[in-house]
């Protein structure tokens, strides 16, 4: 049991003890107590120490020697039961497999010896490569290089998500319809404003007749009827006109009578009587 | 010592993994700590870098609070594709002052503001006419000669509507003795129609 | 059209302007869907900015989840310097059980005791849940209905791989006699790794 530590295996100090690096477990027979608690604190459970005393007999986990290993075994785990350490539950798990393994191999063996089925160390030596091949992901895992370790990530300022957020919200006729409930509410509150339904259509062919007369100096009275629109067409265009030129937006004008009526804009009127600056 | 291309890719690294600008101060005293560089030596490092970056996608910037690299200018619109789902909600005021529009059109800013008892922004005028959903058909003939705006047709195909009388709350009859006050009001506008 | 300096401009801004690892897909629907692109074309501007950053301090990476732009591995220890308290250090027993969870995903707290032959600290795996790196995929259907874990892209993006398949020790399935594969029900058969 004082074989010489497989240093190859932990390069890296295990832990430091009074400011000194211990590079690996001691092997001597007295192990200063607080050394002990950081050397347990190393290993990372009873495979991890089951392990390491394998390789440090420089065997292959299929050869598992399982009297020498279960002799060494003991020996830790009474160290940590005298040190009362946490872990000592999940040791002890192992310490009686062991101890069972042990004693089932001490047995007289029986015809079918070759036969690795009833080798009493199979299910161990298993667990045991299962084991090591999870230490060792787990070694790669830590050399692979780490963010905010190794690496950082690179980002580089934008006013992209701005302009983004300039995309014009989408509105609901839900919304909208909602908003006109609120406006008529105030309006009626108000109760000088005609509420009208009628009203509606009649408003928005204003809104078409000014539009055109904004592209055109005049236009015969006439042209502003489309009979396709049928006869409620023709009244909400008439009604627009004479709202429009009550409200002083338009000029009806007839050099006599039943001569053509032209309809222009108040304004482009005003303008031609005016001359130009 | 440090070799300048070493420097350089220290600097470079630095301030792309920052999350906020980095200054001169905080590079001596964090990255090239280990180090005993000065800050004329810095600054060279920053203006090779950012000739470096001169007719890349992001450049380094100085602002106020230190360097940075940002992206460039121009590829805001396409970048912005990146964040789809962005757009905030529009007010009540802008939803309200559209509604009013589409309702008294064609009408002045004076006569949306004193239906709303409040002053409407200029913001929300430019808003909605940029969106093409309102637009100006004339002026009025008073002193100041107020726009007078209207809904457009872009609106009316936005909200998939003929004519803003297609509009929900409009379908709702007002209460009946408005109607007929109303009513009369406008068969009284004026010449004396029917 | 859209020339070959404009398109690399903006792969290059969009991958440092995003808050992740940005796809071929997520730039052809994003930032590049103005222009008719293929996937082939992407790759090559993408090779290009690799080779253009190759001796920079940032580098154009593949991870799991897609592109991103990170320091070179040899810069850690300076930059570290800019941000101490970034740099956490995992315990050996933490990372074991996520070697462990990545090989055999998707697998079962008492799986991992079993290997492991230590209880399994539930400060462990709320760590390598909160982390992102590990995931309930689903429930194993044996009494208790044990939840299965998997690991997540985000795990892979933290150690700079594509796939477990990068670490040689996990590169090799378990024993399938070892793994009961028929009794395992993955509700959630997407998790996106290996």
């Amino acid at each position: 049991m004082l074989e010489p530590p497989v240093t190859e295996q932990h390069s890296l100090p295990l832990g430091f003890v009074r400011g000194e690096p211990m590079f690996d477990r001691p092997d001597d027979l007295y192990i200063p107590p607080e050394a002990l608690e950081l050397m347990l604190e190393a290993f990372s459970g009873p495979m991890d120490l089951l392990l390491y005393l394998i390789r440090r007999q420089k065997m292959d986990i299929l050869d598992l020697p399982i009297l020498p290993i279960t002799k060494q075994y003991m020996e830790y785990v009474e160290l940590m039961h005298e040190l009362k350490l946490e872990l000592a539950a999940d040791y002890l798990v192992m310490a009686a497999m062991l101890a069972e393994i042990k004693s089932r191999l001490l047995l007289p063996q029986l015809a079918s010896e070759e036969d690795e089925e009833l080798d009493p160390r199979a299910e161990l030596i298993r667990r045991l490569r299962e084991y090591e091949v999870v230490r060792e992901g787990a070694q790669q895992l830590d050399h692979q290089p780490q963010q905010e370790r190794d690496f950082f990530v690179g980002s580089a300022f934008t006013d992209a998500q701005d302009i983004a957020a300039q995309e014009p919200p989408a509105v609901t006729l839900a919304d909208l319809s909602l908003a006109l409930a609120r406006v008529m509410q105030l309006v009626k509150a108000q109760a000088h404003h005609q509420v009208m339904r009628e009203a509606l259509s009649t408003r928005e062919r204003m809104s078409r007749v000014l539009e055109r007369l904004s592209q055109v100096k005049r236009l015969d009275f006439v042209e502003l009827f489309d009979v396709s629109e049928g006869k409620a067409g023709v009244v909400v265009s008439f009604l627009a006109i004479l709202e429009l030129n009550k409200e002083g937006l338009i000029r009806l004008i007839q050099a006599e009578a039943y001569s053509v009526i032209y309809v222009s804009r108040y304004e482009q009127l005003a303008q031609e009587e005016t001359p130009a600056l | 010592m440090i070799s300048d291309k070493q420097l350089k890719q220290i600097v470079e690294a630095a301030i792309f993994a920052a999350e906020q600008a980095v200054t001169v101060d905080q590079l001596l005293s964090g990255a090239l700590a280990n180090f005993s560089l000065n800050r004329p030596r810095i600054r060279q490092v920053l203006d090779q870098l950012q000739d470096d970056y001169r007719e890349r996608g992001v450049q380094l910037v100085e602002v106020a609070s230190g360097f940075r690299f940002q992206t460039r200018a121009e590829l805001g619109p396409a970048l912005a594709n990146m964040w789809p789902e962005r757009a905030p909600r529009y007010s009540a005021a802008l939803l309200e002052t559209l509604a009013l529009i589409a309702w008294r059109q064609p009408t002045t800013r004076g006569e949306i503001e004193a239906i709303r008892g409040v002053s409407v922004s200029t913001q929300i005028m430019r808003t909605l006419q940029e969106r093409g959903w309102v637009k100006v058909v004339g002026h009025k003939e008073v002193p100041g000669r107020p726009a007078l705006f209207a809904t457009t047709k872009e609106f009316l195909d936005y909200f998939s509507l003929q004519s803003v009388a297609d509009i929900p709350a409009l379908a709702e009859p007002p209460e009946p003795d408005t109607r007929e006050r109303d009513m009369i009001e406008v068969l009284n506008s004026e010449n004396g129609t029917n």
